[in-house]
């Protein structure tokens, strides 16, 4: 096997480690803004794929595939986004005799579209939030306002195809119904090329509470212990924890066994997640299934000490799963993810690309670091602004939380602005520490917060502050008029041949 | 390093002149001063922008702060796992001018480089503040950048499609009321 | 609680991370040649000694009890190495009513004077390496080698103050006894200022097993699961692991039931690990006790999820261990740890003091990385020469092992050379791999090589290496050619300056 | 960058005389000559001394090299988790002059930076090769320099207890037959 990672950033660059650690062979593909990203050193190999954006590099099928026979790669790992649910990427890699880490094109097909999923789940005796099948564009305004009474509000208005929050709307009573369908299938239409939109309950105050599973080729399915993934902004996930304080031993046994039945039923394979709701009484929903690898895997390796990422090659070269599932739907400690963004909270969680001038990563007990750039990398507008991964592990959530805020506190990233202020801010919030959240916890606090500054001085830090604007800036200008320069990166070449003047040839 | 410099450091939106003065040769202490204040810190440079003050008025804590001059000229300071903005500038020297601010003319600006998705106004357009002039994509996101106050829309200076740089004026408002 | 951290280096570092975990505020020290050093940025306070001779520094113990006081600290963590295991200074602190962090000064005297160690385990009915009580230096020539006709040969002289391998001497037969005592007794005697020896049986083939423990001030002490220490060179740990391959189930119990007995004896309280031999029989013979933190602790951190460093410190302000000695006591996978030392293997293991120009540190699943220098360090000409230790856990061994090398090749640090080429190839010993080694094996197969360089040019890499050395000369000077320098460590005022010119004030 | 640079390269014993030319305005390719061989090769920077080098001749594999200049002006490769160990010079200009090397007379200098422990020999004494010079002491090892050559001390330039900077002149031993 010799495998082709279709990815960027952070997860390839786990990928490309699970190779190496397997001992496979491994093909990195890069776009041209990408060329000093660290997945291109990461791999054995590495090709160009072509211009930076991602409809010319990281989905461009024809290239990557074109790439998977220039150097002879048997299989591909698509990694998170990009191509991974794509599933008539995975058909072709399979028609052309490639191996798809991931379950076979037909499950993702069936369980990509968001009503398709639905029905597979209520046939599999899994309860879903209750709601509509898809609603055809055909049907009049009164038909809509009856499905809509049916449903109950207040209840959300979802794209067949979505993701991302796109093509979403919330809507409280009939009054604002009609518009929002207009504007939930417009939306919809120009993000997915497909409009058709259904109804769904709203659930107030539930938590995001996950189950991820791998299957293997000959029928065994194996659930994971639950993640807890409330701590949401707009629908995009910022924090993550394995267990979630909301989930008894009972409701547990009863999640892995509603993901069983379902994976059971589409006859699943390899490596994939089902997202429920769950509320207030316990009772939970489910609401689509992630047929990849998630952002949020590694909250799961590190309460069960399992290697997804390894098991999702081993699986796809046929071997047998082998885990104690007793073992895995267990939490051993606490876990808790936390996303670093390259991005300015403090000015409305703008995007803040750039280069990044110096990098220091957390580290020491109970820390893992998964990230996708390093110092002297730029980091592109292309893609996600997602850096970095930081993971903490404990025995109790308690602990994994102080550990986190002292990870945070030791990482530094110079050049861009990043969300790692927000993030301290949000581990020091009494509701998170309590574990007294849902998953519109985040955008509920900082609407309150209504722009105010994640990076406060604090008393008598203010005179820190000014004497090192000043004095950093008093060196910088100190270099520049003494002619020995003392910079820890000018090597003894540069610095003997700067005092005798420039060679030339 | 063995000369004086008066800086203009702007922090919490407040000025302040602070005159930094070497120690004696081969000393890592400096002395920073402003109105009535004049600190001896020992500082340690660990890397270029990246630095360990200890101020013995302050006790013994180190001070890791890094400082690292942002796209827009500001200084952004690490201190603590927080980023403060602050603004320098020798104060021998004039101060940037602040473009288009002095007239009723704003240029609105991109507030990062990207990729410009959609105009949302034309030419002689009237606007009120806050409204959405245009849609900036950066890193999968689409960022409306709005009118900082009500007026006319004089100029449209990009299309849809176009890579816009951060700082690049995307359109020019007019202020003033409407009513005018 | 306040803890002033008496050492310097990753220890240090690992220390102040505890007590920021626990919340607990601490004072770090440091000499002169340390002030860039990270401990001095992780500790809450950080306070200068004096110069960089540790005799001025790390071991002034008047000068560290004056910093004490200066900051009000009222605990104090000694680490490992420096003032450890001095029983002096633990006395003088609990004479002044502060907290030291580690057993009683009375229990550090008994366990640190190696024949009453071993006269403390004999009556515990512990079992010890033959050898014989210390033999006072009136002792005849006759008497000596009576003595050494009881233990038998082949045997070691050793200090009874010893440590580091200093003092001691191998001799395989009545005829160089007498030399080697004189030689062993004037080292001993420059080297600790105590010249007395004793007697020990060299057991052949022997591996270096050891047993972590824990003890409470209520009489409670909690064995760990055996760290496997035989990877040395010249008596110096260079790879430990937990579990070892060598230890079954039956002696696991046996070596832990030792450990309690003989802590219960002498009232042991805190952090300490006791040494065995184990022979190729797997009988095991007490050799010393380390009454203090070890270097390689994290391995056992590693496999039973115990913070050792943060239960030090509960222990030491009073609390109950309150961990299932049935957990601590197995093994959770395997862990292995690499010393990363500031030395060149290719040059004899020569020490390589010097500035660090960038450092990229091993990450991702599995890897902790506990290291005490960052980029723009300069490592110290007058401390131990260990700047880092990586440790990598798996569900396995083999895991362990792939785990460990992907993290050394990621592993960068410029500007000096370190061991790291000596342990990938280390790792890839087949021995090493089948777990077949004793505490000889390392030096054996070093002395085979007979100084062979660790880091040979595979085929086809000279080409490579001789366009890098062509390539980056190029570039260095290209730089200093060009006006606009393009490096990513100038900022935008630097990079202007240069282009205007110097500005004066 | 836009001119071409003829280097010495010294590794594995073996010289090279080596040219480097960039290419085309921009382009981020450089072409390398040696001998009958010339290869193409992608270069990118990531830090000052760290590469990442693509070169099409070997196929697809980014080569991560870092190149740092040592003490003793070798130039330290990091290849793959080992340390290679190279000279490099410019070719227009004269090497660098080996002191001492040329007469009977041998520099012995300290490996690394230290403090001298002991001096093991006195002027006019004859030694062997291999034999103990002087023990310097650094972090915390004592390591023992012994004589290149048999011959007789002919200078001792330090005393115990002194700071010895790494390539620091220790004892000058004169080379010849103990039977002279």
């Amino acid at each position: 096997m010799k495998i082709l990672v279709a990815n960027r950033g952070e997860i390839a660059v786990r990928i490309l480690r699970a190779c190496r650690e397997l001992g496979v062979p491994s093909v990195g593909v890069y776009s041209e803004c990408d060329r000093r990203a660290p997945h291109v050193r990461q791999a054995d190999e590495a090709v160009l794929l072509g211009p930076s954006p991602a409809s010319e590099s990281y989905l461009n099928i024809e290239r990557i595939l074109g790439v998977v026979q220039e150097t002879g790669a048997t299989a591909i790992h698509p990694g998170y986004g990009f191509l991974s649910e794509n599933a008539s990427f995975a058909r072709e890699c399979r028609s052309r005799g490639l191996v798809f880490i991931g379950p076979d094109a037909g499950v993702i097909q069936t369980m990509g579209g968001k009503t398709a999923a639905r029905q597979a789940a209520i046939e599999a005796g899994v309860p879903v939030v209750p709601g509509t099948e898809a609603l055809p564009d055909s049907l009049s305004d009164e038909e809509l306002i009856a499905h809509a009474g049916e449903v109950g509000y207040p209840l959300f208005i979802k794209a067949v195809a979505g993701g991302g929050g796109r093509g979403m709307r919330r809507v409280s009573g009939p009054a604002g119904l009609l518009a929002a369908v207009e504007a939930a299938r417009s939306e919809a239409g120009a993000a997915f090329g497909e409009s058709t939109i259904y109804f769904e309950r709203f659930l107030e105050c539930a938590r995001h509470i996950e189950v991820q599973v791998l299957g293997d080729d000959y029928g065994t399915v194996v659930p994971f212990v639950e993640r807890e993934c409330s701590i949401q902004r707009r629908h995009q996930k910022v924090i993550e924890e394995s267990p979630s304080v909301a989930v008894t031993p009972d409701v547990r046994k009863a999640l892995a066994e509603a993901a069983v039945a379902l994976c059971n039923a589409v006859r699943y394979t390899n490596a994939g997640t089902l997202e429920f709701l769950l509320d207030a009484e316990h009772r939970f929903y489910f609401l689509e299934m992630n047929t990849r690898l998630q952002v949020e895997h590694p909250v799961t390796e590190l309460v069960t000490g399992v290697d997804l990422v390894h098991w999702q090659i081993r699986i796809a070269r046929g071997e047998r799963l082998t885990l104690d599932r007793n073992k895995v739907g267990t939490p051993d400690g606490h876990a808790i993810e936390c996303r670093v963004y390259a991005e300015d909270s403090d000015a409305g969680f703008l995007p803040s690309p750039g280069k990044i001038t110096f990098m220091r990563r957390p580290s020491g007990p109970g820390i893992r670091d998964d990230s996708g750039v390093e110092s002297g990398f730029e980091v592109p507008v292309f893609y996600d602004s997602m850096i970095s991964k930081v993971v903490a592990w404990a025995p109790d959530r308690a602990g994994a939380i102080v550990r986190m805020c002292r990870a945070l506190s030791e990482y530094e990233i110079g050049g861009i602005t990043t969300s790692i202020p927000a993030l301290v801010w949000l581990l020091g919030q009494k509701e998170f520490n309590e574990g007294r959240f849902d998953t519109g916890f985040l955008d509920r606090v900082l609407k309150d917060r209504s722009g105010e500054s994640f990076s406060v001085l604090q008393p008598g830090e203010t005179d820190v502050a000014i004497i090192a604007a000043a004095v950093s800036r008093y060196f910088a200008d100190a270099d520049l008029r003494t002619a020995e320069v003392e910079d820890v990166t000018l090597t003894p070449w540069r610095r003997a041949a700067r005092l005798e003047g420039v060679r030339r040839l | 390093m063995s000369r004086a410099m008066r800086l203009s450091v702007e922090i919490d939106g407040q000025e302040r002149l602070v005159t930094v003065e070497p120690g004696t040769e081969g000393s890592s202490l400096v002395t920073v001063k402003w109105s009535d204040r004049a600190y001896e810190v020992d500082v340690s440079r660990l890397h270029a922008g990246r630095f360990s003050f200890i101020i013995p008025a302050f006790g013994y804590v180190s001070h890791e702060v890094s400082c690292y001059e942002t796209e827009s000229g500001e200084v952004a300071l690490g201190i603590g796992g927080r980023q403060i903005k602050a603004r320098v500038a020798d104060s021998s020297r004039p101060k940037r001018a602040t473009v288009f601010q002095a007239g009723g003319d704003r240029a609105v600006t991109a507030p990062m480089p990207g990729r410009l998705v959609r105009v949302l106004v034309e030419e002689d357009e009237k606007v009120v503040e806050g409204q959405g002039l245009a849609v900036v994509e950066a890193m999968k996101m689409e960022n409306e950048v709005s009118s900082p106050a009500d007026g006319v829309v004089k100029e449209v200076c990009v299309v849809a499609g176009e890579s816009v740089e951060a700082g690049g004026v995307l359109v020019v408002v007019a202020a003033g009321s409407l009513d005018d």
